[in-house]
Protein backbone atom coordinates (compact mmCIF):
# COMPACT_ATOMS: atom_id res chain seq x y z
CA UNK A 1 0.00 0.00 0.00
CA UNK A 2 1.01 3.30 -1.17
CA UNK A 3 1.99 5.74 2.34
CA UNK A 4 0.40 8.94 2.91
CA UNK A 5 1.27 11.61 -0.07
CA UNK A 6 2.84 8.38 -2.30
CA UNK A 7 1.19 7.94 -5.52
CA UNK A 8 1.10 4.49 -6.96
CA UNK A 9 1.13 4.03 -11.18
CA UNK A 10 1.25 0.24 -12.51
CA UNK A 11 2.08 -0.82 -15.91
CA UNK A 12 1.88 -4.46 -16.81
CA UNK A 13 3.20 -5.46 -20.27
CA UNK A 14 3.89 -8.42 -22.56
CA UNK A 15 7.50 -9.77 -21.90
CA UNK A 16 8.31 -9.04 -25.02
CA UNK A 17 11.55 -6.44 -26.24
CA UNK A 18 8.94 -4.04 -28.28
CA UNK A 19 7.44 -2.96 -24.68
CA UNK A 20 10.40 -1.64 -22.96
CA UNK A 21 9.93 1.47 -24.48
CA UNK A 22 6.53 1.60 -22.94
CA UNK A 23 8.57 0.68 -19.60
CA UNK A 24 10.97 3.65 -20.30
CA UNK A 25 7.80 6.53 -20.84
CA UNK A 26 6.12 5.35 -17.92
CA UNK A 27 9.43 5.98 -15.94
CA UNK A 28 10.17 9.59 -17.63
CA UNK A 29 6.38 10.34 -16.51
CA UNK A 30 6.28 9.35 -13.29
CA UNK A 31 9.78 10.58 -12.35
CA UNK A 32 8.75 13.82 -13.76
CA UNK A 33 5.73 14.07 -11.36
CA UNK A 34 7.99 12.69 -8.62
CA UNK A 35 10.72 15.78 -8.86
CA UNK A 36 13.55 13.88 -10.14
CA UNK A 37 16.04 15.61 -12.46
CA UNK A 38 16.23 14.82 -15.99
CA UNK A 39 19.73 12.91 -15.25
CA UNK A 40 18.01 10.79 -12.56
CA UNK A 41 15.50 9.64 -15.08
CA UNK A 42 17.77 8.94 -17.65
CA UNK A 43 19.63 7.10 -15.12
CA UNK A 44 16.41 5.26 -13.92
CA UNK A 45 15.35 4.78 -17.44
CA UNK A 46 18.22 2.39 -18.00
CA UNK A 47 17.83 0.54 -14.62
CA UNK A 48 14.17 -0.49 -15.57
CA UNK A 49 14.86 -1.35 -18.73
CA UNK A 50 17.46 -3.49 -17.72
CA UNK A 51 15.08 -5.17 -15.49
CA UNK A 52 12.62 -5.63 -18.07
CA UNK A 53 15.35 -7.00 -20.26
CA UNK A 54 15.95 -9.51 -17.67
CA UNK A 55 12.59 -10.82 -17.22
CA UNK A 56 12.12 -10.82 -21.25
CA UNK A 57 15.55 -12.78 -21.57
CA UNK A 58 15.67 -14.97 -18.46
CA UNK A 59 12.18 -15.35 -16.58
CA UNK A 60 10.36 -17.54 -19.29
CA UNK A 61 11.43 -20.86 -21.18
CA UNK A 62 11.14 -19.52 -24.81
CA UNK A 63 8.05 -20.57 -26.17
CA UNK A 64 6.65 -16.84 -27.91
CA UNK A 65 5.79 -14.82 -25.13
CA UNK A 66 2.17 -14.03 -26.23
CA UNK A 67 -0.07 -15.54 -23.58
CA UNK A 68 0.68 -15.36 -19.71
CA UNK A 69 4.18 -13.93 -19.95
CA UNK A 70 4.09 -10.83 -18.90
CA UNK A 71 5.94 -7.85 -16.96
CA UNK A 72 4.99 -6.10 -13.63
CA UNK A 73 5.83 -2.89 -12.98
CA UNK A 74 5.35 -0.97 -10.07
CA UNK A 75 6.12 2.75 -9.67
CA UNK A 76 5.63 4.83 -6.45
CA UNK A 77 6.23 8.10 -6.63
CA UNK A 78 6.93 10.00 -3.21
CA UNK A 79 8.45 13.20 -2.10
CA UNK A 80 11.87 13.50 -4.75
CA UNK A 81 12.09 9.89 -4.82
CA UNK A 82 10.25 7.40 -7.07
CA UNK A 83 10.93 3.83 -5.66
CA UNK A 84 10.42 0.88 -9.28
CA UNK A 85 9.09 -2.53 -8.89
CA UNK A 86 9.97 -5.31 -11.43
CA UNK A 87 8.27 -8.51 -11.12
CA UNK A 88 7.74 -11.39 -13.04
CA UNK A 89 5.73 -14.70 -12.15
CA UNK A 90 9.26 -16.86 -14.32
CA UNK A 91 11.49 -19.56 -13.77
CA UNK A 92 13.44 -17.65 -10.82
CA UNK A 93 16.83 -17.89 -10.19
CA UNK A 94 19.11 -18.20 -6.78
CA UNK A 95 20.71 -14.57 -5.95
CA UNK A 96 23.10 -16.28 -4.42
CA UNK A 97 24.44 -17.87 -7.86
CA UNK A 98 25.34 -13.92 -8.76
CA UNK A 99 28.16 -13.64 -6.32
CA UNK A 100 29.49 -17.28 -7.60
CA UNK A 101 29.98 -16.18 -11.00
CA UNK A 102 31.05 -12.92 -10.65
CA UNK A 103 32.91 -12.90 -14.37
CA UNK A 104 33.67 -9.40 -15.00
CA UNK A 105 30.56 -7.98 -17.78
CA UNK A 106 33.79 -7.27 -20.17
CA UNK A 107 34.29 -10.83 -21.25
CA UNK A 108 31.26 -11.89 -22.31
CA UNK A 109 28.02 -10.45 -23.88
CA UNK A 110 25.83 -9.85 -21.21
CA UNK A 111 26.13 -9.55 -17.07
CA UNK A 112 26.27 -5.95 -17.00
CA UNK A 113 22.40 -5.79 -15.90
CA UNK A 114 22.18 -5.93 -12.39
CA UNK A 115 25.71 -3.85 -12.16
CA UNK A 116 24.29 -0.87 -14.30
CA UNK A 117 21.01 -1.16 -11.74
CA UNK A 118 23.18 -1.15 -8.22
CA UNK A 119 24.88 1.85 -9.80
CA UNK A 120 22.43 3.76 -11.27
CA UNK A 121 19.96 3.99 -8.60
CA UNK A 122 20.19 4.90 -4.64
CA UNK A 123 18.69 1.77 -3.48
CA UNK A 124 18.73 -2.21 -5.14
CA UNK A 125 17.43 -5.16 -4.11
CA UNK A 126 16.52 -8.88 -5.66
CA UNK A 127 14.47 -10.93 -4.68
CA UNK A 128 14.09 -14.32 -6.76
CA UNK A 129 14.09 -18.00 -5.99
CA UNK A 130 14.01 -21.19 -8.00
CA UNK A 131 10.04 -21.29 -9.21
CA UNK A 132 9.03 -18.19 -7.16
CA UNK A 133 9.70 -15.48 -9.69
CA UNK A 134 11.85 -12.23 -9.26
CA UNK A 135 11.30 -8.68 -7.96
CA UNK A 136 13.54 -5.88 -8.32
CA UNK A 137 13.01 -3.19 -6.11
CA UNK A 138 15.27 0.22 -6.93
CA UNK A 139 14.55 3.80 -5.45
CA UNK A 140 16.15 6.81 -7.37
CA UNK A 141 16.04 10.12 -5.22
CA UNK A 142 16.12 13.51 -6.55
CA UNK A 143 20.04 14.61 -7.04
CA UNK A 144 19.92 18.42 -6.21
CA UNK B 1 16.73 3.70 -34.51
CA UNK B 2 18.16 4.58 -37.44
CA UNK B 3 21.68 2.74 -38.79
CA UNK B 4 23.99 4.71 -41.45
CA UNK B 5 26.87 3.08 -43.07
CA UNK B 6 29.66 5.38 -44.70
CA UNK B 7 33.35 4.32 -46.11
CA UNK B 8 35.93 6.95 -44.60
CA UNK B 9 38.54 5.49 -46.44
CA UNK B 10 40.09 2.30 -47.70
CA UNK B 11 39.97 0.97 -44.62
CA UNK B 12 37.86 2.86 -42.14
CA UNK B 13 33.83 2.42 -41.94
CA UNK B 14 31.77 4.77 -39.99
CA UNK B 15 28.45 3.59 -38.80
CA UNK B 16 26.35 6.09 -37.38
CA UNK B 17 23.48 4.50 -34.89
CA UNK B 18 20.76 7.49 -33.95
CA UNK B 19 17.49 7.33 -31.61
CA UNK B 20 17.06 4.25 -28.95
CA UNK B 21 19.37 1.18 -28.90
CA UNK B 22 17.75 -1.65 -26.57
CA UNK B 23 16.84 -4.86 -26.65
CA UNK B 24 14.16 -4.28 -29.00
CA UNK B 25 16.54 -2.30 -31.92
CA UNK B 26 19.66 -4.19 -30.93
CA UNK B 27 18.96 -7.24 -33.42
CA UNK B 28 18.87 -4.54 -36.71
CA UNK B 29 22.75 -2.97 -35.50
CA UNK B 30 24.30 -6.20 -34.68
CA UNK B 31 23.22 -7.10 -38.03
CA UNK B 32 24.42 -4.01 -39.68
CA UNK B 33 27.60 -4.75 -38.20
CA UNK B 34 28.01 -8.55 -38.67
CA UNK B 35 27.19 -7.07 -42.61
CA UNK B 36 29.75 -4.66 -42.35
CA UNK B 37 32.45 -7.55 -41.10
CA UNK B 38 31.29 -10.14 -43.87
CA UNK B 39 32.18 -7.66 -46.24
CA UNK B 40 35.61 -7.25 -44.95
CA UNK B 41 35.74 -3.92 -42.69
CA UNK B 42 37.63 -4.58 -39.43
CA UNK B 43 38.20 -0.88 -38.97
CA UNK B 44 35.14 0.13 -37.92
CA UNK B 45 33.87 3.60 -36.36
CA UNK B 46 30.68 3.78 -34.03
CA UNK B 47 29.28 7.32 -34.03
CA UNK B 48 26.83 7.59 -31.51
CA UNK B 49 26.56 11.47 -31.66
CA UNK B 50 22.18 11.36 -32.13
CA UNK B 51 21.88 7.85 -29.88
CA UNK B 52 19.52 9.25 -27.35
CA UNK B 53 19.01 5.60 -25.29
CA UNK B 54 21.83 2.87 -24.50
CA UNK B 55 22.29 0.19 -22.08
CA UNK B 56 23.87 -3.09 -21.68
CA UNK B 57 22.23 -4.70 -24.54
CA UNK B 58 23.65 -2.21 -26.76
CA UNK B 59 26.67 -2.33 -24.88
CA UNK B 60 27.07 -6.00 -25.45
CA UNK B 61 26.95 -5.29 -29.63
CA UNK B 62 29.47 -2.72 -28.87
CA UNK B 63 31.75 -5.11 -27.07
CA UNK B 64 31.12 -7.78 -29.21
CA UNK B 65 31.82 -6.39 -32.37
CA UNK B 66 34.84 -4.89 -31.53
CA UNK B 67 36.50 -8.33 -30.85
CA UNK B 68 35.52 -9.68 -33.87
CA UNK B 69 37.19 -6.52 -35.40
CA UNK B 70 39.85 -7.47 -33.70
CA UNK B 71 40.02 -10.97 -34.64
CA UNK B 72 39.93 -9.45 -37.96
CA UNK B 73 43.03 -7.52 -37.56
CA UNK B 74 41.31 -4.37 -37.13
CA UNK B 75 39.40 -2.35 -34.33
CA UNK B 76 36.58 -0.34 -33.27
CA UNK B 77 36.38 3.07 -31.87
CA UNK B 78 32.99 4.07 -30.42
CA UNK B 79 32.34 8.33 -30.77
CA UNK B 80 29.53 9.49 -27.65
CA UNK B 81 30.04 12.99 -25.84
CA UNK B 82 26.12 12.44 -24.48
CA UNK B 83 26.26 12.49 -20.79
CA UNK B 84 24.09 10.05 -19.70
CA UNK B 85 25.59 7.68 -22.01
CA UNK B 86 28.91 7.61 -21.00
CA UNK B 87 28.42 7.53 -18.07
CA UNK B 88 27.04 3.79 -18.99
CA UNK B 89 30.34 3.61 -21.09
CA UNK B 90 32.10 4.48 -17.62
CA UNK B 91 30.12 2.37 -14.98
CA UNK B 92 30.22 -0.45 -16.96
CA UNK B 93 34.32 -0.29 -17.60
CA UNK B 94 33.79 -0.48 -21.24
CA UNK B 95 35.53 2.65 -22.11
CA UNK B 96 38.58 1.30 -23.18
CA UNK B 97 37.71 -1.57 -24.64
CA UNK B 98 35.80 0.54 -27.27
CA UNK B 99 38.20 3.27 -27.20
CA UNK B 100 35.65 5.74 -26.48
CA UNK B 101 36.56 9.14 -27.77
CA UNK B 102 33.85 12.13 -28.11
CA UNK B 103 33.37 12.89 -32.07
CA UNK B 104 33.33 10.64 -34.84
CA UNK B 105 36.76 12.40 -36.17
CA UNK B 106 38.91 11.60 -32.87
CA UNK B 107 37.55 7.72 -33.47
CA UNK B 108 39.01 7.78 -37.22
CA UNK B 109 42.00 9.01 -35.84
CA UNK B 110 42.54 6.81 -33.18
CA UNK B 111 42.04 3.57 -35.56
CA UNK B 112 44.63 5.65 -37.47
CA UNK B 113 46.95 5.65 -34.84
CA UNK B 114 46.11 1.93 -33.97
CA UNK B 115 46.57 0.50 -37.57
CA UNK B 116 49.41 2.73 -37.86
CA UNK B 117 49.28 2.88 -41.82
CA UNK B 118 46.66 1.08 -43.93
CA UNK B 119 46.69 -2.50 -45.33
CA UNK B 120 46.31 -2.61 -49.03
CA UNK B 121 43.54 -5.40 -49.00
CA UNK B 122 40.17 -4.24 -47.23
CA UNK B 123 38.07 -7.04 -49.13
CA UNK B 124 39.37 -9.97 -47.87
CA UNK B 125 36.68 -12.14 -46.24
CA UNK B 126 38.79 -13.67 -43.53
CA UNK B 127 35.85 -13.80 -41.15
CA UNK B 128 34.26 -16.82 -41.93
CA UNK C 1 -8.26 -11.61 -23.72
CA UNK C 2 -6.45 -10.61 -26.14
CA UNK C 3 -6.35 -12.00 -29.86
CA UNK C 4 -3.78 -13.43 -31.83
CA UNK C 5 -1.50 -10.91 -32.27
CA UNK C 6 -2.62 -8.40 -30.17
CA UNK C 7 -0.62 -7.31 -27.48
CA UNK C 8 -1.90 -5.98 -23.99
CA UNK C 9 -0.84 -2.86 -21.77
CA UNK C 10 -2.48 -2.23 -18.62
CA UNK C 11 -1.81 1.08 -17.06
CA UNK C 12 -3.63 1.65 -13.18
CA UNK C 13 -3.17 5.75 -12.33
CA UNK C 14 -4.43 7.75 -9.33
CA UNK C 15 -7.27 9.77 -10.59
CA UNK C 16 -5.29 13.05 -10.63
CA UNK C 17 -4.78 15.64 -13.43
CA UNK C 18 -0.32 15.39 -13.01
CA UNK C 19 -0.84 11.52 -14.14
CA UNK C 20 -2.34 12.50 -17.37
CA UNK C 21 1.17 12.39 -19.03
CA UNK C 22 1.47 9.05 -18.03
CA UNK C 23 -1.61 8.17 -19.59
CA UNK C 24 -0.65 9.73 -22.98
CA UNK C 25 2.94 8.81 -22.40
CA UNK C 26 2.08 5.14 -22.77
CA UNK C 27 -0.85 5.57 -25.32
CA UNK C 28 2.14 7.53 -27.53
CA UNK C 29 4.64 4.28 -26.54
CA UNK C 30 1.84 1.80 -27.11
CA UNK C 31 0.53 3.65 -30.53
CA UNK C 32 4.06 3.19 -32.31
CA UNK C 33 4.39 -0.01 -31.35
CA UNK C 34 0.76 -0.71 -33.30
CA UNK C 35 2.26 0.99 -36.47
CA UNK C 36 -0.05 4.52 -35.77
CA UNK C 37 1.74 7.21 -37.29
CA UNK C 38 2.70 10.77 -35.17
CA UNK C 39 -0.20 12.19 -36.54
CA UNK C 40 -2.29 9.16 -35.66
CA UNK C 41 -1.21 9.02 -32.26
CA UNK C 42 -1.71 13.35 -31.37
CA UNK C 43 -5.22 12.30 -31.82
CA UNK C 44 -5.71 9.56 -29.94
CA UNK C 45 -3.13 11.12 -26.71
CA UNK C 46 -6.01 13.60 -26.73
CA UNK C 47 -8.87 11.43 -26.76
CA UNK C 48 -7.31 9.33 -24.29
CA UNK C 49 -6.28 12.33 -22.00
CA UNK C 50 -10.25 13.44 -22.74
CA UNK C 51 -11.12 10.21 -21.01
CA UNK C 52 -9.10 10.39 -18.07
CA UNK C 53 -9.60 14.01 -17.27
CA UNK C 54 -13.25 13.02 -17.08
CA UNK C 55 -12.84 10.41 -14.45
CA UNK C 56 -10.37 13.06 -12.55
CA UNK C 57 -13.30 15.75 -12.90
CA UNK C 58 -17.00 13.66 -13.08
CA UNK C 59 -15.84 10.32 -11.30
CA UNK C 60 -15.51 10.80 -7.89
CA UNK C 61 -16.66 12.86 -5.16
CA UNK C 62 -14.77 15.50 -4.20
CA UNK C 63 -12.52 14.40 -1.56
CA UNK C 64 -9.01 14.14 -2.32
CA UNK C 65 -8.54 11.11 -5.08
CA UNK C 66 -5.65 9.61 -2.56
CA UNK C 67 -6.92 6.19 -2.05
CA UNK C 68 -8.91 4.15 -4.17
CA UNK C 69 -9.94 6.46 -6.94
CA UNK C 70 -7.89 5.07 -9.77
CA UNK C 71 -8.26 5.10 -13.29
CA UNK C 72 -7.62 2.00 -15.42
CA UNK C 73 -6.43 2.32 -19.14
CA UNK C 74 -6.10 -0.99 -21.05
CA UNK C 75 -4.84 -0.58 -24.21
CA UNK C 76 -4.77 -3.84 -26.55
CA UNK C 77 -2.21 -3.31 -29.94
CA UNK C 78 -3.03 -5.01 -32.84
CA UNK C 79 -1.54 -4.80 -36.30
CA UNK C 80 -2.41 -0.84 -37.47
CA UNK C 81 -4.75 -0.53 -34.73
CA UNK C 82 -5.16 0.07 -31.10
CA UNK C 83 -7.56 -0.35 -28.83
CA UNK C 84 -7.94 1.80 -25.63
CA UNK C 85 -10.12 1.07 -22.28
CA UNK C 86 -10.41 4.08 -20.01
CA UNK C 87 -12.01 2.31 -17.50
CA UNK C 88 -13.09 3.55 -13.44
CA UNK C 89 -15.19 2.33 -10.42
CA UNK C 90 -16.69 5.95 -9.67
CA UNK C 91 -20.60 7.51 -9.55
CA UNK C 92 -21.24 6.97 -13.30
CA UNK C 93 -23.73 8.77 -14.84
CA UNK C 94 -26.67 7.63 -17.44
CA UNK C 95 -25.29 8.31 -21.33
CA UNK C 96 -29.04 8.89 -22.35
CA UNK C 97 -28.42 12.42 -20.29
CA UNK C 98 -25.91 13.62 -22.58
CA UNK C 99 -28.39 13.30 -25.48
CA UNK C 100 -30.62 15.69 -23.73
CA UNK C 101 -28.46 18.13 -22.51
CA UNK C 102 -26.84 18.09 -26.08
CA UNK C 103 -25.68 22.12 -25.53
CA UNK C 104 -22.89 23.35 -27.39
CA UNK C 105 -19.58 22.77 -25.70
CA UNK C 106 -18.66 26.08 -26.79
CA UNK C 107 -21.50 27.93 -24.15
CA UNK C 108 -19.93 26.80 -21.44
CA UNK C 109 -16.64 26.26 -20.54
CA UNK C 110 -16.72 22.30 -21.01
CA UNK C 111 -18.87 19.47 -22.70
CA UNK C 112 -16.27 18.74 -25.43
CA UNK C 113 -14.68 15.88 -23.99
CA UNK C 114 -16.84 13.25 -25.81
CA UNK C 115 -17.30 15.27 -28.54
CA UNK C 116 -13.50 15.36 -29.29
CA UNK C 117 -13.39 11.66 -28.01
CA UNK C 118 -15.55 10.88 -30.80
CA UNK C 119 -13.75 13.11 -33.74
CA UNK C 120 -10.58 11.87 -32.73
CA UNK C 121 -10.84 8.50 -33.04
CA UNK C 122 -12.48 5.63 -35.48
CA UNK C 123 -14.68 3.61 -33.27
CA UNK C 124 -16.21 5.20 -30.03
CA UNK C 125 -18.18 3.69 -26.85
CA UNK C 126 -19.44 5.00 -23.77
CA UNK C 127 -20.67 2.00 -20.82
CA UNK C 128 -22.22 3.59 -17.83
CA UNK C 129 -24.45 3.95 -15.24
CA UNK C 130 -25.65 5.50 -12.29
CA UNK C 131 -23.70 3.90 -9.45
CA UNK C 132 -21.88 1.51 -11.81
CA UNK C 133 -18.52 3.34 -13.00
CA UNK C 134 -18.01 3.75 -16.24
CA UNK C 135 -15.93 2.54 -19.29
CA UNK C 136 -14.92 4.88 -22.88
CA UNK C 137 -13.89 2.27 -25.32
CA UNK C 138 -12.30 3.80 -28.48
CA UNK C 139 -10.19 2.08 -31.55
CA UNK C 140 -7.65 4.47 -33.64
CA UNK C 141 -6.82 2.55 -36.67
CA UNK C 142 -3.42 3.85 -38.66
CA UNK C 143 -3.97 6.02 -41.32
CA UNK C 144 -1.56 5.40 -44.82
CA UNK D 1 3.98 24.41 -18.98
CA UNK D 2 6.17 27.39 -20.20
CA UNK D 3 3.96 30.91 -19.73
CA UNK D 4 5.74 34.46 -20.71
CA UNK D 5 3.82 37.35 -20.92
CA UNK D 6 4.70 40.86 -22.62
CA UNK D 7 2.89 44.18 -23.68
CA UNK D 8 3.13 44.74 -27.25
CA UNK D 9 1.49 48.32 -26.75
CA UNK D 10 -0.46 50.52 -24.44
CA UNK D 11 -3.37 48.51 -25.13
CA UNK D 12 -2.45 44.45 -26.32
CA UNK D 13 -0.74 41.84 -24.20
CA UNK D 14 1.38 38.73 -25.37
CA UNK D 15 0.84 35.43 -23.39
CA UNK D 16 3.17 33.36 -24.96
CA UNK D 17 1.95 29.66 -23.82
CA UNK D 18 5.34 26.54 -24.88
CA UNK D 19 5.01 22.89 -23.87
CA UNK D 20 1.71 20.90 -22.89
CA UNK D 21 -1.40 22.22 -21.34
CA UNK D 22 -3.54 19.75 -20.24
CA UNK D 23 -5.88 19.91 -17.18
CA UNK D 24 -2.60 19.88 -14.74
CA UNK D 25 -1.14 22.43 -15.94
CA UNK D 26 -4.35 24.57 -17.29
CA UNK D 27 -4.47 26.43 -13.47
CA UNK D 28 -1.50 28.37 -14.04
CA UNK D 29 -2.37 29.28 -17.51
CA UNK D 30 -6.23 30.31 -15.98
CA UNK D 31 -4.42 32.01 -13.40
CA UNK D 32 -2.02 33.77 -15.63
CA UNK D 33 -4.99 35.17 -17.86
CA UNK D 34 -6.89 36.29 -15.22
CA UNK D 35 -4.15 37.92 -13.38
CA UNK D 36 -4.04 40.47 -16.86
CA UNK D 37 -7.53 40.62 -17.17
CA UNK D 38 -7.59 41.85 -13.12
CA UNK D 39 -4.22 44.39 -14.24
CA UNK D 40 -6.97 45.90 -16.53
CA UNK D 41 -5.69 43.96 -19.73
CA UNK D 42 -8.44 43.13 -22.01
CA UNK D 43 -7.04 42.95 -25.92
CA UNK D 44 -4.85 39.84 -25.52
CA UNK D 45 -3.02 37.39 -27.98
CA UNK D 46 -2.39 34.22 -26.56
CA UNK D 47 0.60 32.81 -28.68
CA UNK D 48 0.85 28.95 -28.64
CA UNK D 49 3.54 28.45 -31.18
CA UNK D 50 5.71 26.40 -28.79
CA UNK D 51 2.90 24.47 -27.19
CA UNK D 52 2.67 21.35 -28.43
CA UNK D 53 -0.25 19.35 -26.64
CA UNK D 54 -3.63 20.89 -25.76
CA UNK D 55 -6.91 19.69 -24.89
CA UNK D 56 -10.78 20.73 -24.06
CA UNK D 57 -9.18 21.68 -20.65
CA UNK D 58 -6.69 24.13 -22.87
CA UNK D 59 -9.78 24.87 -24.63
CA UNK D 60 -12.15 25.95 -21.89
CA UNK D 61 -9.80 28.60 -20.35
CA UNK D 62 -9.41 30.01 -23.72
CA UNK D 63 -12.86 30.39 -24.19
CA UNK D 64 -13.92 31.69 -21.07
CA UNK D 65 -10.71 34.26 -21.76
CA UNK D 66 -12.15 35.41 -24.81
CA UNK D 67 -15.63 35.81 -23.32
CA UNK D 68 -13.99 38.21 -19.95
CA UNK D 69 -11.86 40.06 -22.88
CA UNK D 70 -15.48 40.89 -24.32
CA UNK D 71 -16.67 41.29 -21.50
CA UNK D 72 -13.98 43.98 -20.25
CA UNK D 73 -14.48 45.45 -24.15
CA UNK D 74 -11.23 43.66 -26.01
CA UNK D 75 -11.19 40.09 -27.36
CA UNK D 76 -8.73 37.81 -27.53
CA UNK D 77 -6.62 36.29 -30.53
CA UNK D 78 -5.30 32.54 -30.55
CA UNK D 79 -2.29 32.23 -32.71
CA UNK D 80 -1.22 28.50 -33.55
CA UNK D 81 0.13 26.79 -36.58
CA UNK D 82 0.57 23.14 -35.07
CA UNK D 83 -1.21 20.99 -37.41
CA UNK D 84 -2.59 18.75 -34.73
CA UNK D 85 -3.26 21.99 -32.37
CA UNK D 86 -5.46 23.96 -35.36
CA UNK D 87 -7.36 20.58 -35.64
CA UNK D 88 -8.69 20.51 -32.44
CA UNK D 89 -9.59 23.86 -32.60
CA UNK D 90 -11.45 23.47 -35.88
CA UNK D 91 -13.32 19.56 -34.31
CA UNK D 92 -14.27 21.96 -31.42
CA UNK D 93 -15.44 24.80 -33.66
CA UNK D 94 -13.97 27.29 -31.43
CA UNK D 95 -11.56 29.08 -34.15
CA UNK D 96 -14.29 32.11 -34.46
CA UNK D 97 -14.72 32.78 -30.76
CA UNK D 98 -10.69 32.45 -30.48
CA UNK D 99 -10.11 34.35 -33.37
CA UNK D 100 -7.68 31.55 -34.49
CA UNK D 101 -4.59 33.17 -36.70
CA UNK D 102 -1.56 31.29 -37.68
CA UNK D 103 0.99 33.89 -35.71
CA UNK D 104 1.38 36.36 -33.37
CA UNK D 105 1.69 39.17 -35.39
CA UNK D 106 -1.46 38.11 -37.05
CA UNK D 107 -3.14 37.81 -33.82
CA UNK D 108 -2.01 41.17 -33.21
CA UNK D 109 -3.40 42.89 -36.52
CA UNK D 110 -6.73 41.23 -35.65
CA UNK D 111 -7.35 42.61 -32.80
CA UNK D 112 -6.03 46.43 -34.05
CA UNK D 113 -8.64 45.56 -36.67
CA UNK D 114 -11.81 44.76 -33.83
CA UNK D 115 -10.85 47.50 -31.42
CA UNK D 116 -9.44 50.23 -34.43
CA UNK D 117 -7.76 52.52 -32.44
CA UNK D 118 -6.53 52.27 -28.74
CA UNK D 119 -8.68 53.39 -25.65
CA UNK D 120 -6.89 55.72 -23.91
CA UNK D 121 -7.12 53.79 -19.90
CA UNK D 122 -5.04 50.67 -20.02
CA UNK D 123 -5.13 50.44 -16.74
CA UNK D 124 -9.11 50.29 -15.27
CA UNK D 125 -10.48 47.77 -12.78
CA UNK D 126 -13.60 46.85 -14.31
CA UNK D 127 -12.92 43.13 -13.92
CA UNK D 128 -14.30 42.98 -10.24
N1 LIG E 1 13.91 -11.94 -14.05
C1 LIG E 1 14.80 -12.98 -14.04
N2 LIG E 1 14.37 -14.24 -14.08
C2 LIG E 1 15.26 -15.29 -14.05
N3 LIG E 1 16.60 -15.11 -13.99
C3 LIG E 1 17.08 -13.87 -13.94
C4 LIG E 1 16.23 -12.73 -13.96
N4 LIG E 1 16.98 -11.62 -13.88
C5 LIG E 1 18.25 -12.02 -13.82
N5 LIG E 1 18.34 -13.36 -13.85
C6 LIG E 1 19.59 -14.18 -13.76
O1 LIG E 1 20.64 -13.34 -13.31
C7 LIG E 1 21.72 -13.32 -14.24
C8 LIG E 1 22.45 -11.98 -14.24
O2 LIG E 1 21.66 -10.94 -14.82
P1 LIG E 1 22.34 -9.63 -15.39
O3 LIG E 1 23.31 -9.09 -14.40
O4 LIG E 1 21.27 -8.69 -15.78
O5 LIG E 1 23.18 -10.07 -16.66
P2 LIG E 1 22.72 -10.81 -18.02
O6 LIG E 1 21.26 -10.58 -18.17
O7 LIG E 1 23.50 -10.12 -19.08
O8 LIG E 1 23.08 -12.25 -17.84
C9 LIG E 1 21.10 -13.70 -15.55
O9 LIG E 1 22.02 -14.25 -16.44
C10 LIG E 1 20.02 -14.70 -15.12
O10 LIG E 1 20.57 -15.98 -14.92
N1 LIG F 1 -16.06 8.96 -15.98
C1 LIG F 1 -17.21 9.62 -15.73
N2 LIG F 1 -17.88 9.46 -14.57
C2 LIG F 1 -19.03 10.12 -14.31
N3 LIG F 1 -19.59 11.00 -15.19
C3 LIG F 1 -18.98 11.22 -16.36
C4 LIG F 1 -17.76 10.56 -16.69
N4 LIG F 1 -17.38 10.97 -17.94
C5 LIG F 1 -18.32 11.84 -18.34
N5 LIG F 1 -19.29 12.01 -17.42
C6 LIG F 1 -20.49 12.85 -17.55
O1 LIG F 1 -20.65 13.20 -18.91
C7 LIG F 1 -20.66 14.63 -19.07
C8 LIG F 1 -20.08 15.04 -20.42
O2 LIG F 1 -18.67 14.85 -20.48
P1 LIG F 1 -17.77 15.63 -21.52
O3 LIG F 1 -18.39 15.60 -22.87
O4 LIG F 1 -16.39 15.12 -21.43
O5 LIG F 1 -17.81 17.16 -21.06
P2 LIG F 1 -17.36 17.86 -19.68
O6 LIG F 1 -16.42 16.94 -18.99
O7 LIG F 1 -16.71 19.11 -20.11
O8 LIG F 1 -18.63 18.08 -18.93
C9 LIG F 1 -19.94 15.15 -17.87
O9 LIG F 1 -20.30 16.46 -17.57
C10 LIG F 1 -20.34 14.15 -16.79
O10 LIG F 1 -21.59 14.48 -16.25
Amino acid sequence: MAGKGEHVIEVTLPSRPEYLLVARLATSGVGLRAGLTVDDIEDLKVAVAEACTNVINHAFKKDGGSGGQRIQLRLTAGKGELTVEVEDEGQGFDPEDLKKSQRSGLEGEGGLGFGLMKELTDTFRVESAPGSGTRVIMVKRATR
Amino acid sequence: MRIRTDAVDECTTVCRVGGELDAYTAPDLRDSLDGLLEKGARWIVVDLKDLTYLDSTGLGILVGTAKKCRQAGGDLSVACQRRNLVRIFEISGTQEILNLVATAEEAATRLQELHEGCPEDASGEEAT
